[in-house]
């Protein structure tokens, strides 16, 4: 809600943000507008910067997996994930088995929640009410079965450097089947409302196009990339936790309409799929799920003491709802992290907003800047405001940053 | 393709009773001072919240007599919640700046902490006596 | 003794004092500057009298003729004439004051507005000189009933208006329009002339009555029609012959463009004096009327499509001038052609052309009233192009107010003039066809989303800095605009009595060709 | 100020995240959802400040988004309710130690109740709602006699 | 002439404070119906009067850019011409107050007068996004004036080949007096046309209404509440009011045209229970109007682009509205002109 624009004549430019109805998240974009045209396009993240890597390069690996959880409260377990799976790499931790199970069915419930949010919020920006209410609605259900294994319906706490911090016991097995067998029974009916709906085509194809090309030069990850028809994710690419003896495949547009267009409707159609391929996960999960412990280490001094004495550095990388979630962290034998890293999936996706806004309606914006599903909250790292103008470096001088850096970590 | 599925499901909507939970009541009382008067007279009934699991974090309680104060739950917890009382040798937790992660409970090695399922604890005062538990 | 004469000598008058006030102005304008304003202002007022105590006479007594050299005005024929009117015979009906009152209004307005509004220019004696040679010129258009005379009015109001247009000298711009304008006129006026020759040679005689009652409708005579509407369609700045008003509107001082709306009307009047009153129910009625009815519609839509991207405040509202007139001509096309057919005539035919005529009155009153806000605004801000204007609105309140009275009434909205005409022309031409009403009332909310596009540019916004100093306009330009902004909205509320009062009489003599030839003529004639 | 008993009953509230970790917002959102629907009282989410009477904070306030709270605050009509959603708008929270903090929200702009949870379950919001009306309630009566 | 005087303000404060009950609950109704269709409770019946209440003692800000004297009067003559539009539409089948000095013409121009006031008060209040809202506005209001003037058009022309001599009339639609109505005097074909008219008019509602899926105006989330973004206190309690009342005088509209009948013509009754069952029966129509134009269509559709605006009530509707036309005057050929 600003409105501090004084230049009025067409072609005008309207701020939107850093609060605005349309973004649940504070970011500031700038456009020019010619009529209702989109003419140029430009958005400056970075209203939400809390400064996390900062505060986890002077916390332990314990209380770090507390605040990867608050990176983002709405895929919590997967920057946990992240994180502790590049920790257990540098400690040399074995995960328990059944841990990776447990991993792997929070991690598509998170993602069923994730992207039923996303199609209520996609609704709501198409001004569709009642699939918004409709979406979140059944989301509840997902919600409540994540309370129900963790404790918690947002920043679930569950994962924890070495396993999980809750076994999944036999008895809650029925209600979860139950969880899975209302969302099998309503996926026909998503489809329908979103997908064969008039007024939804009429707004969503053909709106927000990203090309293959386009998705590949830009680096695009998960949902985003897989609707222009880039096949990529995590969990296929480079397997981990339990999805190596899972039996799935990418999920892609083609699969639903015959064709890939990468355009909004495209990426619904991804996002509702990926509900019914995370149903069926789960279900792999809990047939194939075997005994045993959860955690590696349960007494929490001794598990911050091994990685006290460990060094190296490694990359963690997960699949979230959003795409490529990565960690990147350094141990140094102390309590801290040395150096950790998080690169978010919104970060990969946000440049494409250019490619895809420009030439669009201002009606389309909100569908469009929601249709890569971004959040904020994980991608504002750095920024670099001077006299309230982003200062723009140029590629030469990132590099000689980075050569400085990487001279210090080795020196180091 | 159908036209307006939408439309269909909406009119069929309109017959079924709503998905709404009716807590604390259907609508809002005469006066929601008056109401809380009542129920704590035990003349109204509110109707209660979606049912909390079992294990569910809400409110954190702390058996002092048996903490050790070895403060252990400190180090772990991640929000810098948990106050130590040098006097006692106990702890304080301070709730509007507790997390609700429940690490000091799986730390504490004479499990004198633990996640109660109280979590309607709004307040006008951050530091009420309410939400500081020690 | 003063009263009986002035009562008898009316429409002498209505010329004499404007004429009379052209003469002396550069006179008074020597003296003293204010004096001359005074003087200015007197003039215009006593046209207005002149023309108010006229319209009284001729609606309550009928239609007046004046013989000019004559011992009583009335008598037309002179005695020695053998039953013809060979003297130069003024014949002043309903339709003829209607149009009067209504350029005497504005004229009025206009003057008022330009006192302050002009101030800045040099040559201003001459200027108002012009601008009431003009008025005469207008007055004695409506009023003559001499095919010559009309002719030389013609010339006279033509000649005025060129020069009006080119009196604002600003990079040749002006200059350049007032030459278009004065060429186009000139070409008009020679077609004209040569139709007025033609009538001369077939029937001998320049008195429209004497032409209507022997007209033959012959080979001259059609040539003659072609003439005569080729030439006036194109003065009144109806589609396809309206390219020069947008040049001519939007380079002349705002206060001159108001009146030369009212000069257009003159225009038309001819058109429709030419049809009903000469030609009559003796021409193919129905085709006449279709023409015109497809003139109306092309240029009520070309100009409102022409209108909406234009920059330029007072060429948008030229081009709106343009697309309003269509709608006069629409209401009247139908009512000419339906003029043979008595049932349909009073079912509809008559309150299309009422609306039509109504409609004259109000657009020169609510499209003055726009040029004046348009000058209001160049007054002070000193530009005309929409996307430099802005914010203005937070200063020149009573000038925005009289913008939206303006833009209101143009787009039709109720309860101002403009709806009410609309409203009479709707409900007529819907019986003759209804997809023209339909049309009609389209065409009115693309006016209104125009104007809502000029009002935003022009009012809405923050302040702008380099209007910093911008204040509200002298109180002579708001009383200017305030009377025809009152006007604007007392014919809206009360159109009955408008309608019943000047309307309805005036579209009756239009229509009644036999009782315009008797009064010339007398009796059975 | 004046405060009429239909402020009560028609609670319309504005959203803004001053850089919250989006846990609390996402539970805001829920909470306007069919399952506890709080239109029930009256309360709706509305687009701009301007039409508010509440303003739900969500997130410690991070420097960047410190001005545009308190702008916020400002275009609100009187009277108005401030909610503070969540342990880091409190306090901190887990961001209790970040350089880039401006917040906690109560050290920005006024604020009349406090829901702690991380995030609050939407009933917990809806009781933070009741409180902030018996709030009200009681403000009202004061004034009565 | 003093007794008539006082009959007319009298009238015009009746209808006034009528206009704005039944139109704040027909608004609660709509929201009623929208919460249930969305498996909600929704709001109690009373809540837009709550919400009117609460707004009215709130305080009235105005925005630093704004132009006051507009940004003020903007949301009074919204009201004031909502109102209006009330006196000339018949209600329940009573003559209107205004009958005899307007009509179907008129006020389809009136009810462009409110949204012209919240476009001058958009426009005034000097936000970009007020801005945006009030061009859309107005590009709304061009795209639906057409089908609507076809509708209104087509009916009157019906009526006056019917010989009726004051076709434009609401009271002569609505059978007031002669208790004639349009269904009675087309034929089949006529039957078919004033059918797709009646279409044709239920879909104008919403757009005339600003609301879903033609709320692109007032979008908010694209535009934070568009044209009234700016607003608050007692100036957005107008606009809120305005838009009870327009959206009543809307449903009124529908039902005088189309379906005017009164129950007592039907059950045979007379005197005051006949008034009362009229007025009641009435209620009901306009509920069932709202329910169709307004509530079912803004609750199962999404929101259309401003173009998609234009080339559906251009396009899809407009030649709907024009074979409806078709249809009615191919009636009056068939049936050889006058009826009765
Ligand atoms: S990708 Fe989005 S939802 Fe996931 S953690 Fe990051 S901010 Fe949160
Ligand atoms: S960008 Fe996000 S993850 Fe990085 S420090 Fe800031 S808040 Fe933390
Ligand atoms: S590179 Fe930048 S963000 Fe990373 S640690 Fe250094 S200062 Fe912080
Ligand atoms: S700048 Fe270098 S380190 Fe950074 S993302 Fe690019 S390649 Fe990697
Ligand atoms: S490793 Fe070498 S090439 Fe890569 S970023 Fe560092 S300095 Fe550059
Ligand atoms: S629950 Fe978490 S945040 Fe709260 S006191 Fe315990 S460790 Fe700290
Ligand atoms: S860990 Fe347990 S015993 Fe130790 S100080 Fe904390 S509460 Fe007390
Ligand atoms: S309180 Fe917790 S869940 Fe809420 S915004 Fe803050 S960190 Fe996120």
């Amino acid at each position: 809600m600003t409105s501090e624009n004084k230049s009025k004549k067409a072609p005008y430019t309207i701020p939107i943000g850093p609060t605005h109805p349309a973004l649940k998240e504070p970011i500031l974009f700038t456009f020019r507008i010619n009529g209702e045209v989109v003419e140029e396009v430009d958005f400056a993240p970075g209203k939400a910067h809390r400064g996390i890597e900062w505060m986890g390069m002077r916390r332990n690996p314990v209380q770090i997996v507390h605040l990867t959880d608050r990176i983002c409260g709405i895929c919590g377990v997967s920057h946990t994930f992240a994180f502790a799976r590049a920790i257990e790499q540098i400690v040399g931790i074995d995960v328990p088995d059944r841990a990776h199970y447990i991993r792997t069915i929070l991690a598509e419930f998170e993602r069923i929640q994730s992207h039923l949010l996303w199609a209520g919020v996609a609704a709501h920006e198409l001004g569709f009410d009642t699939l918004f209410n409709l979406a979140w609605r059944v989301r509840e259900e997902s919600m409540d079965l994540i309370e129900l294994l963790t404790g918690n319906r947002v920043n679930y706490a569950i994962v924890q450097v070495g396993g999980v911090r809750r076994d999944i016991e036999e008895e809650k097995f029925a209600r979860i089947k139950e969880g899975l067998r209302y969302y099998e029974s309503l996926i026909d009916k998503l489809l329908k409302l979103f997908l064969h709906d008039k007024t939804i085509n009429m707004r969503c194809r053909d709106c927000g196009l990203l090309t293959y090309d386009a998705a590949l030069k830009l680096c695009t990850v998960g949902p985003t990339t897989r609707a222009s028809g880039v096949r990529a994710d995590v969990r296929l690419d480079s397997p981990y936790a339990a999805y190596g003896e899972l039996n799935f495949d990418y999920v892609m547009p083609d699969l639903y309409t015959g064709e890939t267009r990468g355009d909004v409707y495209d990426r619904i159609v991804v996002r509702l799929l990926e509900v019914a391929q995370s149903v069926d996960l789960i279900r792999q999960c809990m047939k194939q799920m075997p005994e045993g412990e959860t955690l590696w280490e349960t007494k929490m001094p001794k598990l911050l003491a091994a990685c006290k004495k460990a060094e190296g550095e490694a990359v963690g990388r997960v699949e979230a709802p959003r795409g490529e979630c990565l960690h990147y962290v350094r141990m140094n034998k102390s309590d801290s992290p040395y150096m950790w890293k998080v690169k978010a999936s919104t970060y990969s996706n946000q440049l494409s907003w250019l490619e895809m806004l420009k030439g669009e309606q201002i009606a389309d914006i909100p569908i469009i800047v929601a249709s890569i599903d971004p959040c904020m909250s994980c991608t504002d790292r750095v920024a670099v405001v001077r006299d309230g103008k982003p200062d723009i470096y140029s590629k030469e001088y990132l590099h000689r940053l980075s050569v400085e850096k990487t001279r210090r970590l080795m020196n180091d | 393709m159908s036209l307006l599925p939408t439309m269909a499901e909406v009119l069929r909507q309109i017959t079924k009773k709503p998905a709404t939970n009716l807590f604390p009541a259907k609508y809002l009382p005469k006066s929601i001072t008056g109401f809380l008067g009542k129920v704590s007279e035990g003349k109204a009934e509110i109707n209660p919240p979606v049912i909390t699991p079992e294990n569910y974090r809400g409110k954190i309680t702390y058996d002092r007599d048996a903490c050790i104060g070895c403060k252990i739950c400190m180090r772990v917890c991640p929000a810098n919640a948990i106050e130590f009382i040098k006097e006692t040798k106990t702890v304080r937790i301070y709730v509007t700046q507790c997390i609700f992660c429940s690490q000091c409970n799986d730390a504490c090695p004479v499990q004198c902490l633990h996640m109660s399922s109280d979590f309607m604890l709004a307040d006008e005062d951050r530091y009420s006596e309410n939400l500081i538990v020690e | 003794m003063i009263t009986g004469w002035i009562m008898e000598n009316l429409p002498a008058l209505l010329l004499a004092v404007p004429m009379l006030g052209a003469i002396l102005t550069p006179l008074v304008g020597k003296v003293s500057e204010k004096g001359r304003n005074a003087w200015v202002l007197l003039v215009s007022l006593a046209a207005l009298c002149v023309a108010a105590l006229l319209t009284n006479e001729v609606l309550s007594s009928g239609t007046v003729i004046y013989t000019f050299g004559a011992g009583t005005p009335a008598s037309a024929i002179p005695a020695d004439s053998g039953g013809l009117p060979f003297r130069i015979i003024f014949t002043v009906d309903a339709m003829s004051v209607f149009m009067a009152i209504s350029a005497s209004i504005v004229g009025f307005a206009v003057t008022l507005f330009s006192i302050a509004g002009d101030s800045k220019m040099s040559g201003k004696d001459s200027f108002y000189a012009l601008l009431l040679l003009m008025q005469v010129g207008i007055l004695g258009m409506v009023c003559t009933g001499d095919m010559f005379n009309f002719f030389v009015f013609l010339e006279i109001n033509s000649l005025a208006g060129a020069a009006l247009v080119a009196s604002r000298v600003d990079k040749g711009y002006a200059v350049e329009a007032g030459l278009k304008y004065a060429v186009l006129s000139t070409l008009g006026g020679l077609l004209v002339l040569f139709a007025v020759g033609l009538f001369y040679g077939q029937y001998d005689a320049l008195n429209m009555a004497v032409i209507a009652d022997s007209m033959q409708f012959g080979v001259l005579d059609k040539i003659a029609l072609v003439l005569l509407l080729v030439a006036l369609a194109m003065k009144s700045g109806a589609v396809p012959m309206h390219f020069w008003t947008p040049d001519a509107y939007s380079m002349a001082p705002s206060s001159v463009t108001a009146f030369l709306v009212v000069a257009s009307q003159a225009s038309l009047y001819g058109v429709f004096r030419v049809v009903f009153t000469l030609y009559n129910v003796t021409l193919d009625y129905a085709t006449i009327g279709w023409i015109i009815i497809i003139l109306g519609v092309l240029s009520m839509f070309i100009g409102v499509t022409m209108a909406i991207p234009q920059k330029d405040v007072k060429r948008l509202m030229a081009y709106h001038a343009v697309s309003q007139t269509g709608y006069m001509l629409l209401g009247v096309g139908v009512g000419l052609a339906v003029l043979g057919n008595a049932a349909m005539m009073d079912a509809f035919g008559m309150t299309a052309m009422e609306g039509g005529l109504f409609h004259i009155i109000n657009h020169a009153m609510y499209k003055g009233l726009l040029f004046l806000t348009a000058g209001a605004i160049f007054y002070q801000a000193g530009t005309r192009n929409l996307n430099k204007l802005g914010g203005l609105g937070h200063e020149m309140k009573w000038t925005m107010v009289f913008f939206i009275i303006g833009a209101l009434a143009i787009a039709g909205i109720p309860p101002f003039n403009g709806f009410a005409s609309k409203l009479m022309i709707y409900e007529s031409v819907f019986m003759f066809s209804p997809i023209l009403s339909i049309i009609a009332m389209v065409v009115s909310i693309l006016t209104l989303a125009s104007f809502v596009k000029v009002f935003h540019s022009m009012f809405m916004g923050p302040k702008l800095p380099e209007y910093e100093g911008v204040r509200e306009v002298p109180r002579y330009m708001l009383a200017g605009m305030g009377i025809l902004a009152l006007l604007v909205i007392l014919f809206g509320v009360f159109p009955q009595q408008v309608v019943d009062f000047l309307i309805t009489p005036a579209a009756t003599a239009l229509v009644d060709q036999g009782s315009y030839i008797a009064a010339v003529l007398g009796g059975g004639a | 100020m004046r405060l009429s008993k239909s402020l009560n009953r028609s609670l319309w509230v504005f959203h803004f995240n001053s850089g919250s970790c989006n846990g609390c917002d996402i539970e805001i959102v829920a909470t306007l959802m069919p399952r506890y629907d709080p239109e029930r009282f009256g309360i709706k989410l509305v687009g701009s400040p301007r039409h508010a009477d509440v303003l739900l904070v969500t997130g410690p306030v991070v420097h960047a988004m410190k001005d545009r709270l308190q702008r916020v605050y400002e275009q609100m009509a009187d009277p108005k309710v401030v909610m503070c959603i969540g342990s880091c708008g409190q306090s901190g929270g887990v961001f209790f130690d970040s350089y880039n903090l401006d917040g906690p929200v109560g050290d920005v702009i006024p604020v009349d109740v406090y829901v702690p949870g991380c995030a609050p379950r939407p009933e917990a919001i809806i009781d933070g709602v009741v409180k902030a009306i018996a709030k009200l309630e009681r403000i009202q009566e004061a004034k009565d006699e | 002439m003093i007794d008539v005087i006082l009959a007319v303000v009298g009238g015009t404060i009746a209808v006034t404070i009528i206009g704005i009950i039944v139109g704040l609950v027909l608004l609660g109704i709509d929201r009623k119906f929208a919460a249930h269709m969305q498996a909600r409770v929704g709001p109690p019946l009373r809540q837009p009067f709550i919400d009117v209440a609460k707004l009215m003692c709130k305080d009235s800000i105005v925005p630093e850019n704004a132009v006051v004297s507009v940004f003020n009067a903007a949301p009074l003559i919204a009201l004031a011409s909502a109102v209006t539009l009330l006196l000339y539409i018949p209600i329940a089948g009573f003559y209107p107050l205004f009958g005899g000095l307007g009509d179907a013409i008129l006020v389809m121009y009136i009810l462009t007068v409110p949204a012209l006031a919240m476009v001058a008060g958009g426009f005034a209040s000097g936000s970009p996004y007020a801005t945006v809202g009030a061009q859309r506005e107005m590009v709304t209001m061009i795209a639906y004036e057409f089908p609507l003037a076809v509708a209104i058009v087509a009916v009157a022309w019906r009526f006056s080949m019917a010989g009726f001599s004051d076709p434009f009339s609401l009271a002569t639609m609505a059978g007031v007096g002669s208790g004639v109505v349009v269904w009675d005097i087309v034929g089949p074909l006529g039957i078919i046309g004033c059918l797709i008219l009646l279409l044709v008019l239920a879909w104008v509602t919403p757009a005339e209404l600003s609301r879903v899926p033609c709320d692109t105006p007032e979008a908010e989330t694209e535009l934070c509440g568009g044209l009234v973004a700016e607003y608050s206190g007692r100036n957005l309690a107008l606009f809120y009011l305005a838009g009870g009342v327009k959206t009543f005088a809307m449903t009124a509209l529908g039902v005088a045209i189309f379906l005017p009948w009164n129950i007592s013509w039907f059950i045979g009754i007379t005197g005051w229970t006949a008034l009362i069952a009229d007025v009641v029966f009435f209620l009901l129509k306009v509920i069932v109007v709202m329910f169709f134009s307004v509530s079912l269509i803004r609750v199962s559709m999404a929101r259309f682009r401003i173009n998609h605006l234009v080339s559906l009530y251009w396009g899809y509707i407009a030649i709907a509205a024009l074979v409806g036309l078709m249809m009615i005057i191919l009636d009056v050929f068939m049936k050889g002109g006058v009826v009765l």
